[in-house]
């Protein structure tokens, strides 16, 4: 509960960022995005990448599975159709760069769709399996569909180029990535204060008295399926450009789970809590090795011992939130800043 | 820290490494492993190189591209290793532009794709054996001597492994006036294989070859066809012929064969004294990962000493040139032949067959050399 | 069971099946609900708990029954007695094959189980074993689609239902939660009729919640009226309906006496006296 | 009063409706119209097809014969969501509340088919999509918060408000539909004698003030009798009774299939007298 | 058409067929009682087999007590299980149960290779391997075991779920909760019964499985075909996964046979999505009720 923020307008009620101090909050992140490549080795500079990357993709499965209600373990799929898709056009047609990025996101947007058709009548966990089938005929579709996809050896791209600049690195690539994402998240929270968003959460909520509430169902899942997969295929797009390599093993069945583990160890159905999730889950792996790592003067060879830990790390990650932080991150977070807000009085 | 890091590394010559100690490939990577760190502490024992000790820098994978690369940003920002061993083939073709950019190191790795056995595209990096497109070769010039016109059979795991060798590998058999009378792909992680043995044994070959599988579902498969009646031979590639993974196979394992570019742990060749100097580090058994990381260290290493010794810097290019100008090296009797290393690959290898009675790998054929275009 | 607590009845003041002792319940370690409310249920009688929505009714009988812990609620003070043993500590299920049955609220019928099968599911109460007849002969048109998938069946037949559960546990106290709610003025009647019916020839005690004060005060001896957590007012029922707030604000009636038109509330409030 | 709204122009009529389930005949041939401007109420036997009734009006179900006219346009061949923007608004019998979002957003989404945000508008915001937002939240706040006295729980979650609050959230989001005709599925059930006057209240004045023609389903004779200027009476899936409000409560056939005795006192009687019912368990 | 060959194929397809409905019966059977989709029925079946080993070779026990112990432990293993990570999640949203369980499995998989090491094993041999033959179509012996335990265990289960009152409450604990707690209905041991029976079933189907394609930490994949089998079937339909287990082992096989290995996981889901179109609770599943 914060102290003091009595609202003058509704214009006021209805903005993302109700204070001048989330504003400064706000600023003083962009400002270390702005200051990070500068700063960062090579390898923070990798991470940094990666995590929005997935922060991209996992928002968008938020939309999907947080707001509609619709569990889907085909994200990983979609990424792979943009991935496909940007590789693609980047061999054989050298188009643009971000034209390519809309060509994927797009052809995922369409492969969502068409996975959507089923959800109408489809529900629930049967969905969810569902989708797992649709990344099985994906995978087959990568595997097998040789002249176009390279088969099991995949596509190896070229370096996009953007304004006469080659992205080669991730220090070149995190421009592109960085702000992509950026907007990726903006377009994503702004959608859940229109008409839009709202369908979305009615549709989770009780998808049947929706409809006569005035929600066309098909209309709005496909279109949740839509948006998605074209968040997913952006990010496989830029998960191209990152990796260069794209491979029908590059986009597995645990990727998707990957993506689920996100946003509810994140928070399902907050804006925050997909990229908390993203980043928290891409960034686990890493600190337990560097754990790892640190204990290997004490454990001889502790890097070949402890790795089945970390297994067991990533599986207890997802059990422990589950249990005992169910709301994820973003409420951890919230309440944190509410402590933060109160004390002493108020800031 | 970053200063600390960069001062050893003018000391130190560091062995960067994106190893898959969990996951599905963590077998091969525990083996791969033990054989750099053995290596590496010869090396180290034996007063480093020129003076200059070898520091070896590992990470977990857990067999995913992500991870690797990953990994080897982490290593290349915070050290500056002028060697690297990578996990898999998606990581060799991944890391390969950032290798030529940086410039500095040369790479080797558990993947013998045939797609890195080409100097032009992958210019710094090689593998400390045959691709498996040569292993297929070894393993049908082999049925090739002992049964002209024999039937053969590929069978492969529906992964980028599996169908590696098996186009070129038909060629191959072609050539050698061989008749390809199946190939049985089987979906990765499948339990049950009946239906495959059904399918073989319909076209009823002498020869069957696994490929793209560890151990499982190789087997069954075998048991399978056994009772049956059927007389085929089984053999395998590389990642199959390690010897725990034979002879786990139990009872059927016998008379499996296969193609294996390094003499087993318990080799007793009067030819081989490191295999004797390994069996004094480590009592137990060792992988023929083992091994396989082992020469890789050991390759490595003369090409480090070949540039330093040039005078060189320790560059990618200067690197390789010196692990190309390896001519009939001798690996001490790690390969019982001396090796050469014109291009990516070391096309050299072994016919072994299981004697389960005896519990050990024994050799069935001299060790092969393929002429090194003829991929 | 039944006859000796007849028995016992007769002997002098009626024992006393269920005692509340200033209750408090918290829901989520955060909202409180219920502050301090106490009650009592005589052996063999129907006691009628009445309040406005949100009182905390509901919550009363999920306290009794034990059933709050599945919704993250607590009894923090005060203790519930059943048969004179506290219920707390007791898992939900023990209390009802000791014999405290709790009809619940939106009457919660097992929707893919059919009828039948939500009565086989109520013999783990103990009671009557397989044997559905009187259920059936108390409510005739649930034999008649006894196959039928119980969440196919409308909201009255759903209601009897729940009920006819609860007359296969054989309990020794039914807590009836809003039984009317949803039903025609007639099945209410029948509702009401049976609840009387079962409380007379079977000596079955009831707590029984109910928005329909009127039908309520016809079947019950005593009543509880609370608000916000606690009780109000509380009397035998034939006092009560002689209060002029119970006639106005549960009844329906004007301050002449006879019932008021809802035409004619529009702009019409005044506050509880109990309340003030 | 009701026999001269009966001559008023039909809002909603409903001709020769039939709905089956399987075997089962929920609705047969069901006729009957609601007058502009009037408070029409359906009452009958639990299980007599008024819930299945409003869900083939409102295009929930698909009737197997019979049409619906709104407004004297047939309205068979409109799905479900758009008969929604033409005005037919509901509220449902188990609160259907989107228990996730909070008061005023459950309120804003009843507006839903009359908004024109697209998705490219929905995802930059600034400008058109805003502007459609901030009118309508300064609409609803004038015209519904205030008028149903729900300004203290706006932003309140809605899955943790009182039952009769929640009821009254359902009636809030369906005025935000902006409805000609509302249909309300017992808007009192479950509530005490004095919320159910102030439900009451809420619906003459909508009614009168709104000037939207309601079309209500309630078990509570009390106030159906009182409000109502015109009645319907359903049993088994036909209309067995149809008229104001007084002439259908002394039809004998309503008083047996559903009305009962419906004396109170009686019922006290007996049951005091220790008698014991005799008509219990009778199948109607 | 080679009419023998068929023959052998379907045989072979059905066997397999069997193990599929033997697993997917401990799937259904925790989800008939507790509404989880279990995702780590692959890594149950995976701990079974693996605890066998550990029995039967590491400890080298008699057979038959080594399959006695895995099963007591299997038992133990799922009422621990249910215990500390389902119950708790009572009343939590299925998607994050159905997550949590996909954590359990890769806290499986981590534990396994931490005791038995990454690399993949066979088990010992307690199968028969005398070849059989039906007229001159071969079957292989240890499939046929297999499938005979498979089909005893699922029919067993078919009976009780008819004739045995305990199916009620199951399903009635699956159905609201609360509300089988207010018939008398012991909703925690419900609970407990179905897990620790669904992780014996599936330790016994891990050892079927072992005994035939060999044990490994990764074995848990199995259980993404025995998803399409419960999909298939109807989550909550016993006979249901019975049918489509044997449907799907036939289809793989056929698939396998005739267009090659490539096309089974392809052909089976295909058959998912189909049967979901036409059917959107699987075969025999019960459709959810929906009324407004
Ligand atoms: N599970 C819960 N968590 C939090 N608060 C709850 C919960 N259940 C009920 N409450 C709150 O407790 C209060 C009392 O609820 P309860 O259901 O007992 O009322 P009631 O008297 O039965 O009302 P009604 O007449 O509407 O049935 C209400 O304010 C309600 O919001
Ligand atoms: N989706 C459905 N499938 C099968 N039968 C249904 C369905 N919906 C309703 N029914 C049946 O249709 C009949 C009418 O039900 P409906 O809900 O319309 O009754 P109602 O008049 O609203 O009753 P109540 O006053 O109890 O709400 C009932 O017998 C019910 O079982
Ligand atoms: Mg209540
Ligand atoms: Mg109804």
């Amino acid at each position: 509960m914060r102290i003091g923020t009595a609202k003058e307008s509704y214009a006021a009620d209805e903005s993302l960022f109700d204070t001048a101090v989330q504003w400064r909050w706000l600023l003083v992140f962009f400002a270390l995005l702005l200051i990070f490549p500068f700063i960062a080795t090579p390898y923070w500079l990798f991470m940094a990448c990666l995590v929005a990357i997935n922060v991209a993709s996992a928002t968008g499965l938020n939309i999907l599975t947080g707001y509609t209600g619709l569990v889907s373990l085909g994200q990983a799929a979609f990424m792979g159709v943009g991935a496909y898709t940007v590789a693609w056009l980047e061999i054989n047609l050298g188009t643009p760069v971000l034209v390519n990025l809309v060509a994927g996101g797009l052809m995922a947007g369409a492969a969502g769709m068409l996975v959507g058709v089923p959800s109408l009548r489809v529900k629930g966990l049967y969905l969810a399996i569902a989708t797992i089938a649709a990344s099985v005929i994906f995978h087959f579709i990568f595997a097998n569909w040789t002249s176009v996809t390279g088969g099991v050896s995949g596509l190896t791209m070229p370096p996009g180029t953007i304004f006469g600049f080659t992205l080669d690195e991730p220090r070149d690539l995190y421009w592109l990535i960085v702000p992509i994402t950026v907007l990726m998240v903006i377009g994503a929270a702004n959608l859940f204060r229109t008409r839009i968003g709202r369908a979305f959460i009615a549709i989770r909520d009780r998808d049947i008295s929706a409809e006569v509430l005035g929600i066309r169902l098909l209309r709005f899942k496909l279109l949740s399926f839509a948006l998605s997969s074209f968040y997913a295929g952006v990010a496989g797009g830029l998960w191209a450009y990152f990796f260069r390599v794209v491979t029908p093993e590059s986009f597995p069945l645990l990727m998707s789970i990957f993506f689920l583990a996100a946003i509810i160890v994140g928070g399902m159905g907050s804006i925050l809590g997909a990229i908390l999730g993203a980043a928290f889950m891409t960034m686990v792996p890493e600190v337990l090795k560097m754990v790892v790592n640190w204990l290997s003067p004490w454990l001889p060879d502790a890097v070949a011992l402890l790795s089945p830990v970390r297994v067991m790390v990533f599986g207890a990650l997802i059990v422990g939130f589950l249990l005992f932080e169910p709301q994820g991150l973003a409420e951890m977070w919230r309440r944190l800043r509410r402590q933060f807000h109160l004390w002493p009085f108020k800031t | 820290q970053n200063q600390i890091g960069s001062a050893q590394a003018a000391e130190e010559i560091v062995f960067g490494g994106s190893i898959p100690l969990t996951g599905v490939f963590a077998f091969a990577g525990e083996g791969v492993h033990a054989g750099i760190q053995d290596w590496v502490q010869i090396v180290n024992e034996g007063g480093g190189i020129e003076g200059r000790m070898l520091r070896y820098e590992p990470e977990d994978t857990a067999y995913k591209v992500d991870a690797s690369v990953a990994a080897f940003k982490r290593i290349t920002s915070q050290f500056q290793p002028n060697l690297y061993y990578g996990d898999s083939t998606a990581f060799s073709k991944t890391i390969n532009p950032e290798l030529e950019r940086n410039g500095r190191m040369i790479m080797a790795g558990a993947s013998f794709a045939t797609e890195l056995n080409d100097p032009d595209l992958f210019p710094l990096q090689f593998m400390a054996g045959p691709d498996y497109t040569e292993m297929f070769g070894i393993l049908l010039r082999h049925v090739a001597d002992t049964q002209p016109g024999a039937r053969v059979a590929f069978v492969y795991s529906d992964t980028e492994f599996g169908r590696d060798p098996i186009e070129p590998g038909r060629e191959r058999a072609e050539a050698l006036g061989l008749e390809v009378v199946e190939t049985i792909v089987t979906p990765p992680g499948s339990v049950d294989v009946s239906t495959e043995v059904l399918k073989l044994r319909r076209a009823r070959p002498d020869y069957a070859i696994f490929h793209g599988y560890v151990q499982a579902p190789i087997p069954e498969f075998i048991s399978q066809a056994r009772q049956m009646g059927m007389e085929t031979r089984f053999m395998g590639t590389f990642w199959s012929m390690d010897h725990t993974v034979v002879m786990g196979m139990g009872e059927v394992a016998d008379g499996f064969m296969g193609v294996m570019p390094y003499r087993y742990y318990y080799d007793e060749a009067a030819d081989a004294p490191m295999l004797e100097r390994i069996r004094e580090m480590r009592p137990e058994y060792q992988s023929t990962a083992y091994m396989q990381g082992f020469l890789t260290a050991m390759l490595m290493t003369e090409a480090v000493e070949r540039t330093l010794a040039a005078g060189q810097d320790l560059t990618g290019p200067n690197l390789k040139a010196a692990l190309n100008s390896i001519e009939d090296f001798d690996t001490g009797g790690i390969v019982g032949v001396p090796i050469s290393l014109p291009g990516n690959s070391i096309p050299v290898g072994r016919i072994y067959q299981a004697d389960t009675a005896a519990q050990k790998m024994v050799p069935v054929s001299d060790w092969i050399r393929l002429d090194q275009t003829g991929g | 069971m039944t006859a000796a607590a007849g028995t016992l009845e007769r002997l002098g003041e009626p024992a006393t099946v269920l005692a509340v002792n200033n209750v408090e319940v918290v829901y989520n370690h955060t909202v409180q609900v219920l502050r301090g409310l106490s009650l009592q249920v005589a052996e063999g009688s129907v006691v009628a708990l009445l309040g406005s929505n949100g009182a905390g009714k509901t919550t009363t009988l999920k306290a009794i029954s034990g059933l709050l812990a599945l919704e993250n609620g607590a009894i923090t003070a005060g203790d519930v007695q059943f048969d004179g043993a506290s219920v707390r500590g007791q898992a939900p299920h023990a209390l009802v094959r000791g014999g405290l049955f709790h009809v619940m609220e939106g009457r919660r019928i097992f929707e893919d189980l059919t009828v039948e099968e939500n009565l086989v599911a109520a013999t783990y109460a103990g009671g009557a074993g397989r044997d559905f007849d009187l259920v059936y002969e108390y409510f005739p048109r649930l034999a008649e689609r006894r196959r039928a998938l119980a969440g196919y069946l409308s909201g009255g037949e759903q209601q009897m239902l729940a009920i006819g559960r609860a007359l296969v546990a054989a309990p020794r106290i039914i807590l009836l939660d809003e039984p009317s709610l949803g039903l025609s003025p007639m099945l209410t009647e029948e509702i009401f009729t049976i609840i009387a019916r079962i409380n007379a020839e079977r000596g079955t005690s009831m707590l029984l919640v109910e928005q329909n004060a009127a039908m309520a005060f016809a079947v019950s001896s005593y009543a509880y009226i609370m608000e916000t957590g606690r009780i109000v007012i509380d009397g035998p029922v034939e006092r009560l309906m002689r209060d002029q707030d119970v006639r106005e604000f549960y009844l329906g009636m004007g301050e002449e006496g006879a019932a008021r038109s809802y035409r004619d509330v529009k702009h019409y409030k005044r506050r509880k006296r109990w309340l003030s | 009063m009701a026999s001269e709204l009966s001559h008023g122009k039909p809002a909603l009529s409903v001709e020769r409706i039939t709905l089956t389930f399987g075997g089962l005949r929920a609705l047969n041939e069901v006729s009957f119209d609601v007058v502009e401007g009037s408070v029409t109420s359906v009452i009958g036997p639990n299980g007599a097809g008024k819930t299945s009734l409003f869900n083939a009006v409102s295009g929930f179900y698909k009737p197997s014969g019979g049409s619906v006219r709104l407004f004297g346009e047939t309205i068979d061949r409109v799905p479900a969501p758009e008969r929604a923007r033409l005005g037919l608004a509901r509220t449902f019998q188990n609160i259907a509340l989107f228990r996730g979002m909070t008061v005023l957003d459950n309120i804003k989404l009843g507006r839903h088919a009359h908004m024109s945000t697209g998705l490219l508008d929905a995802l930059w915001y600034f400008g058109r999509a805003r502007r459609e937002e901030l009118e309508l939240r300064a609409e609803i706040e004038r015209r519904i918060i205030d008028f149903l006295e729900i300004d203290h729980i706006r932003n309140a979650a809605v899955a943790a408000l009182p039952y009769g609050l929640q009821k009254r959230v359902e009636l809030a989001r369906a005025l935000a539909m902006r409805p000609r005709v509302l249909m309300l599925d017992e808007p009192v059930a479950g509530m005490n004698r004095e919320e159910t006057e102030d439900m009451a209240r809420f619906i003459l004045d909508v009614k009168e003030e709104w000037g939207v023609t309601i079309l209500m389903v309630e078990h509570d004779m009390g106030m159906v009798m009182d409000i109502s200027d015109h009645v319907v009476v359903l049993n088994f899936g036909e209309v067995i009774a149809d008229g104001s409000p007084r002439a259908v409560a002394a039809n004998p056939r309503v008083i047996e299939a559903y009305l009962g005795a419906g004396d109170v006192g009686d019922l006290r009687r007996r049951l005091q007298a220790g008698k014991g019912p005799t008509t219990g368990g009778k199948a109607a | 058409m080679d009419w023998l060959f068929f023959f052998e194929i379907s045989l072979a397809g059905l066997g397999t067929g069997g193990l599929y409905a033997l697993t997917g019966l401990a799937f259904v059977l925790i989800y008939k009682a507790t509404r989880v989709i279990n995702l780590a029925i692959g890594e149950l079946l995976m701990l079974g087999a693996y605890l066998f080993f550990g029995f039967a070779a590491g400890l080298a026990l008699p057979h038959w007590m080594a399959i006695l112990l895995t099963l007591l432990l299997a038992a133990v293993v799922g009422g621990g299980v249910e215990r500390l990570f389902i119950r708790p999640m009572l009343g939590e949203s299925p998607i994050s149960v159905f997550m949590l369980t996909i954590g359990l499995g890769s806290i499986l998989i981590g534990v396994v290779e931490l005791i038995w090491g990454p690399n993949p094993q066979r088990l010992p041999e307690f199968l028969p391997t005398t070849p059989l033959f039906l007229g001159e179509a071969y079957l292989s012996s240890k499939i046929a075991a297999a499938f005979t335990a498979a089909a005893v265990m699922v029919v067993a289960f078919v009976l009780v779920f008819r004739f045995w009152r305990g199916g009620v409450a199951l399903r009635a604990t699956a159905s609201d909760q609360a509300a089988a707690y207010s018939m008398g209905i012991n909703v925690p041991q419900v609970f407990s019964l179905a897990w620790v029976v669904a992780c014996v079933i599936a330790a016994a189907a891990g050892m079927l499985v072992g005994a035939i394609g060999g044990i490994a930490p990764t074995m848990g994949v199995f259980g993404l075909s025995v998803l399409v089998v419960v999909i298939v079937g109807g989550l909550d339909s016993v006979f249901g996964a019975l049918v489509a287990g044997l449907l799907i082992g036939l289809l793989e096989a056929l698939a396998g046979a005739y267009l090659g290995g490539e096309y089974k996981l392809l052909a089976t889901f295909s058959l998912l999505v189909v049967v979901l179109m036409l059917r959107p609770y699987g075969l025999f599943g019960t459709h959810e009720i929906e009324r407004l």
